[in-house]
């Protein structure tokens, strides 16, 4: 691919030769549990890279606490392991500060969602040029086990062993709530399609927030069992294209229609027929839209979308950042330190 | 304006104190009154005292508004202890200031206020300009309010707004009363009020008919004249703290050659800091406005990694938010500059107030043995250099660097003889660019052996790329490490670092003028003014006492302990309980006297004279 | 009204007297700038109190800082002013400890958007029962006048003299996308459209977001006079009613319709008909509806929606709690202390 | 399993380490045989160590997960030194475990791990068991897996499944080889296995096969007897200190009558107190797993305002985020229990590793004066009266009690005698329920004149509303007041009531046998056991030393200053840089001597006992 596919990277150098996944491994020995499906992303993630064209060491990865905020210390970029759900705030201040980066942050349910809620939130909000990959496993996983904030209610964990009171988030839900211009979602088993939605983060200038479903076989394994297994995924999973009408099942046999009474309903084709089926539009300014689609899927998963819920463009935070300085230095000349010292009212003795 | 017509008498200083309502704007009069007697070339210092709400309700005790203004022609160090004028605007700035005045004050009072129900709403059960209870004063009833409503009558404005302008005839006044000069007050006015002729000019009349009211009233038999000081030679403007600690950190990203990003989070008194950095965009300055102190110190610690001179700007609540992120700068070994202008606490405390307690936080508020390099101005103007100070200590040694100012600085404002830009000291930065191992690996933690600093190697250097974080590493690789041995060399090898710094600072400047001192006055931060100040008292009742001051709180300079050791007694006031005090007893086991108080206000010199006299006999009688 | 309007507050012992406003006004000087709006909420909260019929002391306001924080000083009943953003934290601590407490959590746009967006959020989707009123002027009032997370985008204020840079939020689509159960506008000026949110509010069991429009006189005023104005105020208002058709303008001229690319529009009821006019429905349990109308309205405030956004029953977090407390005495009964302290595997020594 | 066909030796003591892979079951290897050894009446220390990650990768260094006993006929201190048996599954449990043990300890080897493969993964290039490099120790080299397996091949389970019960069968084998008793082994099995029949008698056959194996080989001549210790009588449990914790606030709360209110937010080494108080519901306990550390501090604090025991529990970095809301808890002064299970910092550092260096964080982590009393266990089983006891001090003088905790304490463990419910202490509540003033106002600022503690009137009590905040509060009416003299009062107040508490708390415990020592060993927290231990070892070598260990950190008990004066030198050892250290010398300007390990490990007796034995002589010289 040429680097004129990532015209949002266009201010950071380009790779001065090809690189390939394994330019992108470091030599440390990767700490998670086998079976872990934060491998499966971490293969899809160095894969990916190379895609962009850009220089390895204009890449940072920036992350949380948690099993999966490990991550930056096996891409072999720039990288930083911070603490405990601050890497939005962190990374915010890499990104404006420093055009010339592709930041990535890598957060874990209970890292982006719980600890570090707020901070994901403002940085969707701000557009930051981010790309935000939030592997949800919907468990505590470095903490041995207790219920996060997208478990489902009644969760028996380590911590309730009685069961979990408080509903969960729905991820995407919850960033379009908060003005997100790019929202999307994958799985960890799929690669070919995480890939495609990495792509499409990539290409995306600004804020991009992807959910990443994770398995965790310690604590919460199967906990995406249904959008897998080859019994049940294809009546559960709904593939969002661009610009296509929202059907899917093994002959995309089920479709989506908007019901009388204003909501959406799921319908099977061959009796609604192909005209009423809806339209997947992501790059609607409206989030309404992304905002139906995200609470299709209950926690069961029965139809769970998945792709690209949301893209459009808003201007973006770094970008204006640095449009202020350049039109401060165009407008008033670039700053002489002896005249600001001096201000306007001074008295001389002698 | 400079005709007179009244005899003129000379006075070497004059404190002034004017109060009054919230909304009368006493602060905005008191600005204006020590830009004119800046720009006369006096020696000055000042002291805002104003309440947390933004308009407390009108004519009651929370709602004054004060402003205190010290100026001589000689060299002082504080706004003065008690007035010699008080301008009281009405009841209730009578009431909250008059237990300040000295016997024989002039106390100028605004008798349009003092109705009855804006006396009892302060308590007073009798009008106190009746009753006799002022005898001690020299009282100027003036109908302050009437007098301003009456020159402006002839402009198209309404009443109230007549009203408003009764601070610029209050102006007026003290201006002719102190032959201040006025094109600067009147340029200003013609500046603020643009874009409403008539307001503008109804401001004007009212200062002048103030100034006329001063000429012609016989209240009023002479007016004073204060020489210009004779300060060292150079040009000066006045500053206060918050200023010069924004102004120094430009300045230290143009010596550092680093672009300068600050993060922070509104809050008193520290967010001018934030207004301030936030207008030299032209200078290559970033102001992020974060979600809060711990997104604000977040980003900064990640444009640090990016390679800029990064800020955080607080207040004591803010700090202890930041304590975690500033404990990974210590870990992740970045520079980073943590602004604290201190204000009185505990928990929301007193915002607008000021106090010194949060140094032990700053030392000890981290989790694990997090020790940061810790510095204070003494002055407002000092905040400049100390900024500069502080970036250098980040930089070199590659470490979150607490700044410790407070409300008093941070609002307070003197004279500031303004610095060549040459004579600025060079703290460039050089960028690890290179591979720093004989095999051609990069190590992040292998240090420069003198300074025990980690390299700086920003994203974008090719060949170099690595990962950081707040897990224990591997001495040199910094690969993650579980390493008994290797953590207790990692912790003490920081802690190494941050008092290997000692070697870079100048020992202890301890002023004792005569050498026989047997008491040493020890202070840091804002109360350098009222040491200084009470020392002079001290000496000049010919009494022997030396005073010195820390910049650096840590580490200490070397020589402290040989320092402390030298003298009979080591008395350390401060605004807190005995911060320091309690580390120079625990470092240099000397017996330290506290001397504390906590009032959210600057100790008063005469107050700290009377201990430190006190103190000196007691020795002497030993 | 009685006792039986308000079974949400079956637990709450009633008052033994009637109360009036004024038994709900402390000595407290109020210490607001003259013309604040806030004034306006206090005297619109305090005459709605007694309506509940509650006990004055089973009442509970606790608010974090900022001039709209202050609230609680100027309200004869139990209260907190606690530090910034942490209000809905240290509110979800009380009441769901204290069931029989009717508490009510007081913020700001910066109090609880900026610093304290995640315990917003978090008590939003564990619906504790808290009612948050939310004083929304748009700027930092208290720190003297800072853009806050609501106001508009290139805002010039003390610390963006170049115009912000940050896209506001949508406060209610924030609620809405953390999963709260009620939520609600109203505005400072309308005592009697604000009074009936309140009572909507009090009624509804579990976490209820009421979003007030607040005019700051000092350092934003204004910012809502497009909605106050006579001359603009019925065409820039949409008041939304429980099973009603959305019509607004003097003579409800205007309507909201679904448009065939499936966002909303508003038409002219002359020319649209009734018939396909939308009716709002607050409890469906689908939140789309209710983030849809939260989107209507840009930064101009043109097309704003008043009234109850959404209004549905989930288990609250704090019955859940207090009943597994119950059942687990009743199933295991109430616990013996020598008992637990003995375990199971003990030895003894003579 | 009682016959012996072997000769038993009496032993008074041991120490045995399991080491393995983190997915080879040693903790739980380790807690069955500390459970055996506990049901037999020895005494007995545990120390537990693991990596941070769930799973790290098999067969590497950072894997290794290790598990200490020490268990003796006589009360014992410490989880001892030195092993004098390692078990070590792999080539990385016995490269990392190797330094540690003493030349002629038995070292029990897992052969069928070490492959070429396993050997290269942790840098030996030659078999250790083959090069000689183990001479020095009595080495059992078993096929631990291949042996498993073969005894479960009659089982219908995969050989994976099989594998995995190895660690039964070297359980079985050190059971057999100290004569431990296997009945609550066996019983365990069974409960744990109920779902899966195959792998519940697999695992029982493994650990029969392991026994029998002993009984069995050559390579064992001898088994071991360790008589149960005399301790006081009793009826006695194991008891690690999370749970000891836990256990002690289920009975703060009902001694003092109150509900207890657990807000927490999972992190290492801490969680475990979330874990067990979320399983008392029937004793009425609320749990609340918050979003982070400030909502869970912020919750506790808010049930507290309701009338509940409210407990925050965290580790260093959570308490650091936690600091802004303990000042508020010290502004509203309400009771709040803040505990922090140390662990190994800065930062992140190494979360499953202990330390003690957040006592100074505890003091002074938080911005303005913002005093609050701190209490530390000594032991596992001594955590349940530090729960109360922090209890007490919390609701006695309505203030945030920090209680310190660490990672050693915290999964550590040893025999409890289980205290009779009547003998706690009786902590009863009394809210205020009356006005307390003459005129039937209610004033929640009017201090106990005793304790000066305020009124603690809580929601739903009629005539007592109240509104309470963060802002300086008038003395008594507790009204916003912004007066210099009140806040001065007020930060006295606050100081005066925390340092009133030492008058309730009992003199200094030293332990000073002969009377004769010049020397005293000042420690906190849990380095009771390895300073306890070294003393007794300085003590058999005919040295004086007296030992004195401190429970409440602040205030200070009121004899402290005169018991260290009482001696030549002092000497303080901790799991720091010094925190203790300074607060007595800063306190008492005693010269006293910090010796500091910063090894994320508790300190062995032997190493403390040598530096002990030096202060000694350096004093005896003198
Ligand atoms: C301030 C702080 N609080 C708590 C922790 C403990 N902690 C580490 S990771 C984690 C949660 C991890 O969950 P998630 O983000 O979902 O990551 P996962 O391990 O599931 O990938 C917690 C609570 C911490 N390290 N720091
Ligand atoms: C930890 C902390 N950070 C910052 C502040 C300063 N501060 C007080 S109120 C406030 C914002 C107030 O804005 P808002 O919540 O909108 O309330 P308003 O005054 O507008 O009603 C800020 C930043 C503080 N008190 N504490
Ligand atoms: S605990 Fe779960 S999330 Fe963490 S590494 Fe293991 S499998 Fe992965
Ligand atoms: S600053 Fe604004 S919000 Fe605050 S009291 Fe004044 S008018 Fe009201
Ligand atoms: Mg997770
Ligand atoms: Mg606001």
């Amino acid at each position: 691919m040429s680097e004129s596919d990532f015209p949002s990277l266009r201010l950071v150098p380009k790779a001065r030769e090809p690189q390939k996944a394994k330019d992108f491994k470091t030599d440390q020995e990767v700490r998670w549990c086998p079976g872990c499906g934060d491998y499966a992303i971490l293969a899809a993630v160095q894969s990916f890279m190379p895609e962009l064209g850009i220089a390895r060491e204009n890449t940072v990865f920036v992350s949380g606490i948690g099993c999966s905020s490990r991550f930056p210390y096996y891409m072999n970029t720039y990288g930083m392991h911070s603490i405990h759900g601050r890497a939005p705030a962190i990374a915010t201040g890499l990104a404006s500060s420093r055009q010339d980066l592709s930041v990535w942050v890598v957060t874990g349910d209970g890292d982006g969602l719980s600890i570090g809620g707020n901070h994901l939130i403002h940085a969707l909000r701000r557009n930051v040029n981010l790309k935000i990959l939030l592997f949800n496993n919907r468990i505590y996983g470095l903490t041995k086990g207790q219920y996060s904030p997208t478990s489902e209610l009644g969760k028996i964990t380590k911590s309730t062993p009685f069961g979990s009171l408080d509903a969960p988030f729905n991820p995407l839900s919850l960033a379009l709530g908060a003005d997100a211009t790019f929202v999307a979602r994958s799985i960890d088993s799929d690669r070919k399609h995480l890939t495609s939605v990495l792509r499409a983060a990539a290409a995306h200038r600004g804020s991009a927030f992807v959910e990443i479903y994770q398995n965790c076989n310690i604590f919460n394994d199967e906990a995406f069992e249904p959008l897998k297994d080859p019994a049940t995924r294809d009546d559960f999973t709904i593939r969002l294209e661009d610009g296509a009408p929202i059907r899917w099942g093994a002959n995309a046999e089920h479709g989506l229609y908007r019901s009388p009474g204003n909501g959406l309903v799921a319908g099977e084709v061959a009796e609604q027929g192909e005209a009423g089926l809806l339209v997947h539009d992501p790059h609607n300014d409206d989030p309404s839209h992304a905002f139906e689609l995200s609470r299709l899927a209950d926690i069961s998963l029965a139809r769970t979308p998945i792709g690209v819920f949301r893209a459009v463009d808003r201007p973006v935070y770094d970008d204006m950042m640095s449009d202020q300085l350049d039109k401060a230095r165009a407008t008033q000349g670039e700053g002489d330190l002896a005249t600001l010292l001096a201000g306007s009212d001074t008295w001389t003795i002698d | 304006m400079v005709a007179m017509s009244k005899d003129v008498r000379q006075l070497d200083r004059v404190i002034i104190r004017f109060a009054g309502d919230s909304g009368d704007g006493m602060q905005l009069t008191g600005d204006r009154f020590t830009t004119e007697t800046a720009s006369f070339g006096n020696d000055l210092s000042t002291l805002p005292d104003f309440p947390a709400e933004i308009r407390a309700p009108a004519g009651t005790l929370p709602g004054v508004s004060a402003f205190q203004l010290h100026f001589a022609d000689h060299d002082i160090m504080t706004p003065g202890d008690r007035p010699d004028v008080l301008v009281a605007m009405n009841p209730a700035a009578l009431k909250a200031n008059l237990e300040d005045l000295p016997r024989g004050a002039d106390l100028i009072v605004n008798t349009d206020e003092f109705s009855k129900r804006n006396l009892t709403k302060v308590g007073y059960e009798a009008n106190p300009l009746d009753d006799g209870s002022l005898e001690a004063y020299n009282v100027h009833p003036i109908g302050l309010t009437s007098m301003t409503v009456e020159a402006l009558k002839e402009f198209s404005i309404t009443k109230k707004e007549a009203e408003r302008a009764k601070n610029m005839f209050a102006l007026g006044l003290l201006s002719w009363l102190y032959n201040r000069p006025t094109e600067g007050t009147l340029k200003f006015l013609e500046v603020k009020f643009a874009k409403n002729e008539q307001i503008m000019r109804a401001n004007i009349a009212a200062f002048n008919a103030g100034w006329n009211f001063g000429e012609t009233t016989e209240d009023f038999s002479v007016s004073y004249e204060i020489k210009p000081a004779r300060l060292p030679s150079g040009t000066y403007r006045n500053i206060s703290g918050n200023l010069a600690l924004a102004y120094g950190l430009v300045a230290a990203s143009k010596q550092t050659g680093l672009p300068l990003f600050l993060g922070s989070y509104p809050i008193t008194p520290a967010s001018d800091i934030l207004h301030e950095l936030s207008k030299h965009k032209r200078f290559g300055v970033r102001t992020f406005q974060a979600e809060d102190e711990i997104a604000a110190v977040g980003a900064a610690l990640g444009a640090a990694y990016g390679g800029s001179l990064a800020v955080t700007s607080t207040s004591g609540p803010g700090l202890a938010l930041k304590a975690e992120t500033v404990g990974l700068g210590v870990s992740l070994e970045l520079p980073l500059i943590v602004v604290d202008v201190q204000r009185a606490g505990p928990s929301t405390g007193m915002p607008t107030k000021t106090e010194q307690a949060d140094l032990l936080q700053a030392m000890f508020g981290r989790n694990g043995e997090a020790p940061v390099p810790i510095v204070a101005p003494r002055s407002p103007a000092d905040c400049f250099e100390t900024a500069l100070e502080a970036a250098r200590i980040a930089t070199t040694y590659r470490v979150p660097v607490i700044l410790l100012s407070d409300g008093y600085l941070a609002n307070g404002s003197e004279p500031w003889r303004i610095p060549a830009v040459e004579d600025l000291p060079d703290l460039t930065v050089e960028f690890t660019t290179e591979p720093n191992r004989p095999d051609g690996e990069f190590w992040p933690y292998l240090r420069d052996a003198t300074t025990l600093a980690r390299p700086w190697a920003v994203p974008g250097t090719a060949g170099l790329e690595h990962r950081i974080g707040g897990i224990e590493k591997a001495d040199g690789t910094g690969n993650i490490s579980y390493d008994a041995a290797n953590h207790d060399l990692m912790v003490r090898t920081r802690q190494a670092k941050v008092d290997g710094i000692a070697a870079t600072i100048p020992p202890t400047d301890v002023e004792d003028p005569d050498g026989l001192a047997r008491v040493l006055v020890l202070g840091w931060g804002s109360t350098y003014g009222p040491i200084g100040a009470a020392c002079r008292r001290v000496r000049r009742e010919g009494l022997s006492v030396a005073q010195a001051h820390l910049r650096h709180l840590n580490p200490f300079p070397s020589d402290l302990g040989d320092v402390l050791r030298r003298y009979d007694r080591v008395l350390v006031p401060e605004m807190n309980l005995g911060q320091l005090a309690m580390l120079v007893r625990a470092r240099f086991l000397v017996d330290a006297i506290s001397y504390n108080r906590v009032r959210g206000m600057p100790f008063k010199a005469e107050e700290l004279a009377s201990v430190i006299t006190g103190v000196i006999e007691e020795v002497n009688e030993q």
